[in-house]
């Protein structure tokens, strides 16, 4: 029953003979896709798929999911709720939550509307102070999470009112108000790029297509030269592939409509940005280090309550935007918006996406993947006639089917992984 | 190298070409284990040679890949850790696995616990859990304190102790010394022997071959996650089991004995 | 035993409170009015008649519980007289009978709430559908009979939603050509904004010729999508919130239900100064009416108002609601020299 | 620069020497609590604080708080909300979330007085159905999450959904039904004991003295016997005597007004048990175990999907009772009834009490004083009358400040220990 | 047994009287140390002797409640690990402390990431991150592999690693051999040497008798939170060492080699 033991190798550690090494070329490239399908490891896939299936299951039964203008709709109100979503993700990370976001839309968009139509400020004044209080709100709210030691979800349910009732006060007797007609807020959801012309939406796709390629491209390069394992051309190749298509897909359909809307392009960039501030930057690290293991970070020297403020501050910014879109959208601000299923949404996006409630796991992208699903509930179920009792009970079962497909593929994950 | 099998009748568990895979890590691949009531079998290898994830899969934290387990003779399938229990397997995991929030004598009797009118009987467990740390001689403050207020070496006593409430035919213990004095060390030690002498089958973990060659029967060595031979103690040297392990004659441990033999000189 | 609770208490109910009355209003997001019209209002009226007198307000925020706890709260504080705008009329048979157990009278606000109510002051709710449908006839005109209606009710858990609902329907079914989308908008203009989206894409940019909205919240956000869509048909709510009026000037809505919230409000206030001085209340509360619990409740019934472009002068200005130059911002100057409104 | 080691004493380990052992009498007992002051482990003596902090101020701005009624009152509405929380507890416990219990508190209540009032079927009976109804979503719910791997947090934000629908659903076009005329439900919570005798509330209070001193004198009995560290007769007597000032005081206000409710009865009959069940079964510490560390837990054998699929079905189980407490407040069930605040109030409750939002840490009481807490500032800010818009900034204010005293204590705590 | 303390100049590092309270449990009762430049301090003692809450509060973990801590000479506050990590304390934790959801590079370099365009430099870090675990060799499968799926050594190695980026003055290593191989064990021995050669002090926790003596120019001894003896190595016998730790001169380890002996006979 014994064997005989190797004694002729070198002590100094070679690459790791267990480490399987993909084989070179596209049939490697399947080998590794089975392989991640085998053990759940798919990333994003199984949203994307959730994402078809609904489309493909409203289409059939309404015939107008897939219509131009019906996605055009989708991506322009996807940017309101989408924008608290990725506020969301940053306070994820940390494995905490915010639940005063939707309060915190709501009085950031009273505040610019009142100042900018009762008060006739600047409406970019009355934008900019409006973003202003979101953040002291943001900083009040990490202050006495982070230093007092009050659990963020007492604090932020404590906002939640607090903020709802200065929403009520700045909005004051006269209730409602109106946006500027073609005002700077009014613009945010109604504006196409280039006033529809469609080479604005062929000029962003293929600028996105670029970018991404040319940053695999120039990654891989570096790690080649440093001597390190870098992404075959070939794979390369096929994922910018991927990416063009979905890219010049999405610029078609837009053209079949109106063009390219202002929220999606402000939203994707605002989603682009801050995946890159989470994964390419010291702060992005301490942010995942803080919600890993907070012990460990503080150890490391990690200012975690400067990470925690900034984070509260960052989710409430998002939320003031996110408010002035959702404001833009419905014509005026008043004392509801915000409230109602506007916070409930923006977490589930951030969940259904792939974000971890339990800190240090997720992406802003989720927020995008996220609220592309809700929405796409939420309108394909607006094309079919049914009353309300049946629309929230279809809701719910959709809901869950759109991530039963992503929770049985990570349970593999999980039973074939640590833990 | 001597190829000596210790067999005291059928092996009481038994791994047979046992293969177990980790995303894009093969961490072990067709090993092979056999354990004998009333032996110890000391389990080494280098860092990450698959000795933990070994354990694991017979102690049913992960399900096997590929291959079998065969208790008594009989193929059997650990899914989950309580078929291992059941079937009479204690495990020490090198992570300790133990709940933060829970005392020690939560933590010691945690799903066997003591009941009386069908609730449980703290005053019992408490009783019982001082003597059984007793035995170990080690210090607690109190063991009605939350295991996360213990120091290193007292939770890895705590961890032993679990093992022994209950009644196991096999014990595994990973790494069961690693964070305790000399003196708790002698015990664990001791311990162990008592075990064999009740004439159960031990497995015990170590990169401690001081250790090793004084309480186990049987040496298996896992290199790289495969089987890198299976020694008799006895008529085994230090030497030998280190170069199976490091799968090398000369490795850092030979140089650093001769750099140190050079400058005594 | 040893005897019944509360036999030596100095019962602060007993004793009573004769300068409070009680205000209960059922909620405060769907509609400005609750908290810009009715309770400032009744509040002015109260002090002109009785000038030592308080008025105890709380709001229900759209719960039927929370309301009970409120109503129970007053009635503790010793208060012996309540406005109550019932959140669910149909909730509150028990209340009322407790209360008048107790010898509190309650003044039905609004709402026709169930139980022993000593009087009724209100709008009838149905009425207000209708009035709906038939400004949204008129704002049709001649095409009316051609035409292809969407509409957007209120939210299925408020049970005024569901008379407005069967108001308008009253109205509209036969005189239009066909209600040919029907969603709920909850109340949310987000929401109401999303379901005329829906409608867009399903009925084509000509496949309806006007919108019903259940009110004005909702009519902001449906307007500016059939703006965003280059849509140009009429639309209505209800309230008269400053922001409607506002779309009335620029041409946007179409009309909007005045509730003349001050006359309302007035006579509400009188009955109960009225009960709290024991007084008689025939002469307010000159009609009578039946609840689904009681008969003969005696009731003032007031008359809801459309509100267009032409009479915004006549109602919401001349009843002192707002001034012309709340509605007449900048953004509106145009529209209010065109409208007469200066 | 070094000492002489000690030699002489025995191997086998004594007590240990570092543990501070507190002095007998109530001296020791006045250093005890000094201690723990200064190292901030107060359990819930800071959420008592902040309770008769409510109190004072409300009485001395209303002059109408601690009247017998309004006290009384209080009690009774406790109920509802507070029985959700129990089941909220038992969710925070495992470290997980339920949103779906306002819903399922709604649909309960719904399914009761449909099939007793509109149906006519016996009203014990409705109830027995409504609350299978509510195991059997429970149980769904933890299907889908123990087992398919779906975060809590989905499953029960589908539930919130799907099961409102499902309300809408029951009560149908004519909406809300009035609860049976002096029915079972509708006596729920306006019963008092005895029709208000005040012999119940003496004996009541009495039984609950009793049962505690003898509880601990009997505890304290055995351990002795048993050679272990037993709580000294002093303490025993000075907690008896805290209770039992406690206890007699409560009777003596109910007393004044309409006796002893029934719903009071109920809800603290249900803390008793499940505290008891949490802290002395098996299955309680399994709970605690899977909440404290899954992976240790399943290690030690713990079937931990069953702890969970039972615990949300717990939780669902609360949940209908609350909501028929709450259709017999309100004296009707509605569409609406379990929306709005409700469940945020019940969670906001369970981490007031001083439960943990991340497992393993909690216990059913803190459901009971975080409700008192809740509810004594919404029927404060009813007794204030100062509108909308300031109550929801004060409510802020006030839960915020309810909880800063508790979070600087257990910070406070935290510093001094570890991590 | 001698008093005889190493000193070259000044100590780097001084505690005097430290004492440290958690609850009811008073964990280090006056406690002094020195650590002097290019000098090895071996801190030894029991289970729960305290070795590791001292080390805590030489790093900021925990401040401490009395006593004072000198650097260089003068008088310092540390109050959190930054304090420490500005002086130029690296500490290598016994319960590791790494973030179970970073890889291993991110856990390397974390709070000291390399940037280049004030963006992170992966490519920079991931050569560096290599270099460093070759030197303790180690076999990691890939060191973009989330810490959460390594060995337990794996993970010590990273640890030590960690506490190799930057550029200390004192490096503090609590039992970080616990976990590791002959040949890591070895490896870090040799590290241990380099840095004492390079003039950094050093403070290792150990169990290991034989590391100690091996690597080590002073040994203290705590015993239940208190100091109980400094000791230069060349001229202590392990058995001193050991009744000083155990307090006793008969011992279970004692007693475990007797009846060793006896049965050998
Ligand atoms: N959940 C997991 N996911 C991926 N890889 C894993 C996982 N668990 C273990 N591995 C890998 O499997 C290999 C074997 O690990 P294992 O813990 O069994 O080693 P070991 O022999 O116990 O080492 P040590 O002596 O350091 O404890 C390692 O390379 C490790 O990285
Ligand atoms: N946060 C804490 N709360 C309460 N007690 C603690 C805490 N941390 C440590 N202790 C206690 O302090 C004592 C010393 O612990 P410490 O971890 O310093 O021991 P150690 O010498 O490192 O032991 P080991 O060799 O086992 O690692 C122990 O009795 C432990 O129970
Ligand atoms: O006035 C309306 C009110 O009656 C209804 O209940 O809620 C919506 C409001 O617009
Ligand atoms: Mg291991
Ligand atoms: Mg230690």
């Amino acid at each position: 029953m014994s064997t005989n033991p190797t004694t002729t190798e070198a002590p100094a550690p070679a690459v790791d003979p267990r480490l399987l090494v993909r084989e070179a070329g596209f049939a490697g490239y399947v080998g590794e896709f089975k392989r991640k399908i085998k053990s759940g490891d798919l990333g994003s896939v199984p949203v994307v798929l959730g994402l078809i299936l609904i489309g493909a299951i409203f289409q059939s039964l309404t015939g107008d999911f897939l219509n131009a203008d019906n996605l055009t709709n989708i991506t322009k109100w996807v940017a309101g709720p989408g924008l608290i979503a990725v506020g969301i993700v940053f306070v994820l990370l940390l494995g905490e939550i915010d639940l005063s976001l939707g309060s915190v839309a709501g009085v950031s968009a009273a505040i610019a509307s009142v100042l900018s139509v009762r008060s006739g400020l600047n409406e970019w004044l009355a934008i900019l102070i409006a973003i202003g209080a979101a953040l002291a709100i943001g900083a009040l709210h990490g202050f006495f999470f982070a230093k007092i030691g009050v659990p963020a979800f007492v604090v932020t349910l404590a906002g939640l009112l607090a903020w709802s009732g200065l929403q009520m006060y700045v909005l004051g007797d006269k209730g409602t108000v109106n946006v500027i007609n073609d005002g700077v807020i009014a613009n945010l959801d109604t504006y196409f790029l280039g006033d529809g012309d469609i080479a604005f939406t062929w000029a962003f796709a293929i600028l996105g297509i670029v970018l991404f390629g040319a940053g695999q491209l120039l990654d891989s390069k570096r790690r080649s030269a440093a001597g390190l394992s870098a992404r075959p051309m070939s794979e390369i190749g096929l994922r910018t592939g991927v990416i063009a298509v979905i890219a010049l897909v999405s610029a078609y359909m837009l053209n079949q409509d109106r063009g390219l809307p202002l929220p999606l392009v402000i939203f994707l960039g605002i989603v682009v940005i801050t995946d890159f501030v989470l994964r390419r930057t010291s702060y992005g690290r301490q942010i995942f280090a803080v919600g890993g293991g907070i012990e460990a970070a503080r150890r490391a020297g990690i200012n975690v309550a400067w990470v925690r403020i900034s984070v509260f501050m960052i989710s409430a910014g998002m939320a003031a935007l996110g408010g002035l879109f959702i404001a833009s959208q419905q014509g005026s601000a008043d004392k509801l918006l915000g409230s109602g299923n506007v916070l409930m949404n923006s977490i589930a996006a951030a969940v259904i996406g792939g974000t971890s409630l339990f800190g240090g796991r997720g992406k802003t992208w989720s927020a995008l993947l996220g609220i592309l699903v809700i929405q796409s509930i939420i309108t394909g179920l607006d094309l079919v006639h049914v009353n309300q009792a049946i629309q929230y009970m279809i809701t719910g079962a959709v809901l869950l089917g759109a991530v039963v497909l992503d929770s049985v593929s990570r349970r593999t994950q999980k039973s074939s992984g640590r833990g | 190298m001597k190829e000596m099998v210790h067999v005291t009748g059928a092996p009481v568990l038994a791994l047979r070409g046992v293969s177990k895979r980790f995303g894009a890590v093969q961490a072990l691949t067709d090993v092979h284990l056999e354990v004998h009531a009333g032996e110890v079998v000391a389990l080494v290898g280098d860092n990450g040679a698959g000795k933990s994830t070994l354990v694991k899969t017979i102690a049913g934290v992960h399900p096997i890949d590929e291959g079998s387990i065969e208790w008594d003779g009989t193929q059997v399938g650990i899914n989950r850790p309580h078929d291992a229990q059941a079937l009479g397997v204690a495990t020490v995991y090198q992570d300790l696995a133990l709940c933060d929030n829970l005392d020690v004598v939560g933590n010691l009797f945690l799903g066997r616990e003591l009941r009386r009118f069908g609730t449980l009987d703290e005053v019992a467990m408490e009783k019982r859990a001082k003597e059984l740390l007793d035995t170990l001689s080690i210090r607690i403050p109190s063991v009605r304190i939350p295991i996360a207020a213990l120091s290193g070496g007292q939770r890895q006593v705590v961890a032993i102790a679990r093992a022994l409430v209950g009644d196991p035919k096999i014990v595994i213990l990973d790494e069961p010394t690693a964070a305790l004095g000399v003196e708790q060390t002698a015990q664990v030690l001791d311990l162990v022997e008592r075990l064999r002498d009740r004439g159960l089958g031990v497995i015990l973990i170590s990169h401690n071959m001081a250790d090793v060659k004084a309480v186990a029967d049987t040496v298996a060595v896992l290199r790289l996650g495969r089987n890198n031979g299976v020694f008799e103690v006895a008529s085994t040297s230090h030497e030998e089991i280190i170069s199976a392990i490091t799968g090398a004659t000369e490795n850092a441990v030979t140089r650093r004995q001769a750099r140190i033999a050079e400058e005594a000189k | 035993a040893c005897g019944k609770a509360g036999s030596d208490k100095k019962n602060s109910a007993d004793s009573g409170d004769t300068k409070s009355i009680g205000l209960l209003l059922p909620e405060n997001a769907s509609s400005t009015r609750y908290e810009s019209f009715d309770k400032p209002f009744i509040e002015a009226k109260v002090k002109a008649l009785c000038p030592d007198c308080n008025v105890k307000y709380s709001n229900a925020e759209g719960s039927a519980s929370k309301q009970k706890q409120q109503f129970d709260t007053l009635i503790a504080q010793g208060v012996k007289v309540i406005i109550l705008d019932a959140f669910d009329a149909k909730s509150t048979q028990a209340w009322v009978k407790e209360a008048a157990d107790k010898g509190v009278k309650v003044i039905a606000y609004d709402r026709l709430a169930t139980g022993p109510v000593s009087a009724y002051v209100s709008f009838d709710n149905e009425k207000v559908g209708e009035l709906q449908g038939q400004a949204l006839v008129d704002a049709l005109g001649a095409k009316a009979a051609e035409s292809n209606i969407v509409m957007i009710n209120g939210d299925d858990a408020d049970p005024n939603a569901g008379k407005f609902k069967s108001g308008a329907h009253k109205v509209l079914d036969g005189k239009v050509k066909k209600v040919v989308y029907e969603q709920s908008g909850e109340w949310k203009p987000t929401v109401a904004g999303q379901k005329i989206g829906a409608a867009i894409t399903q009925l084509g940019k000509d496949g309806f010729q006007a919108v019903y909205s259940a009110n004005d919240g909702m009519a902001a956000a449906i307007i500016t999508q059939l703006k965003a869509a280059g849509i140009n048909v009429p639309v209505g709510g209800q309230d008269a919130g400053l922001d409607a009026i506002q779309r009335i000037v620029s041409g946007d809505q179409a009309y909007t239900i005045y509730k003349a919230y001050k006359p309302l409000a007035d006579s509400a206030a009188e009955l109960a100064v009225d009960l709290l001085q024991g007084k008689d209340i025939k002469s307010v509360a000159s009609a009578s009416i039946d609840s689904d619990t009681d008969k003969g409740i005696p009731a003032k019934l007031l008359d809801p108002k459309v509100v267009t472009k032409a009479n915004i002068k006549d109602t919401v200005i001349a009843d002192g609601l707002y001034k012309a130059a709340d509605i007449c911002t900048a953004d509106f100057a145009a529209g209010c020299a065109a409208a007469g409104l200066k």
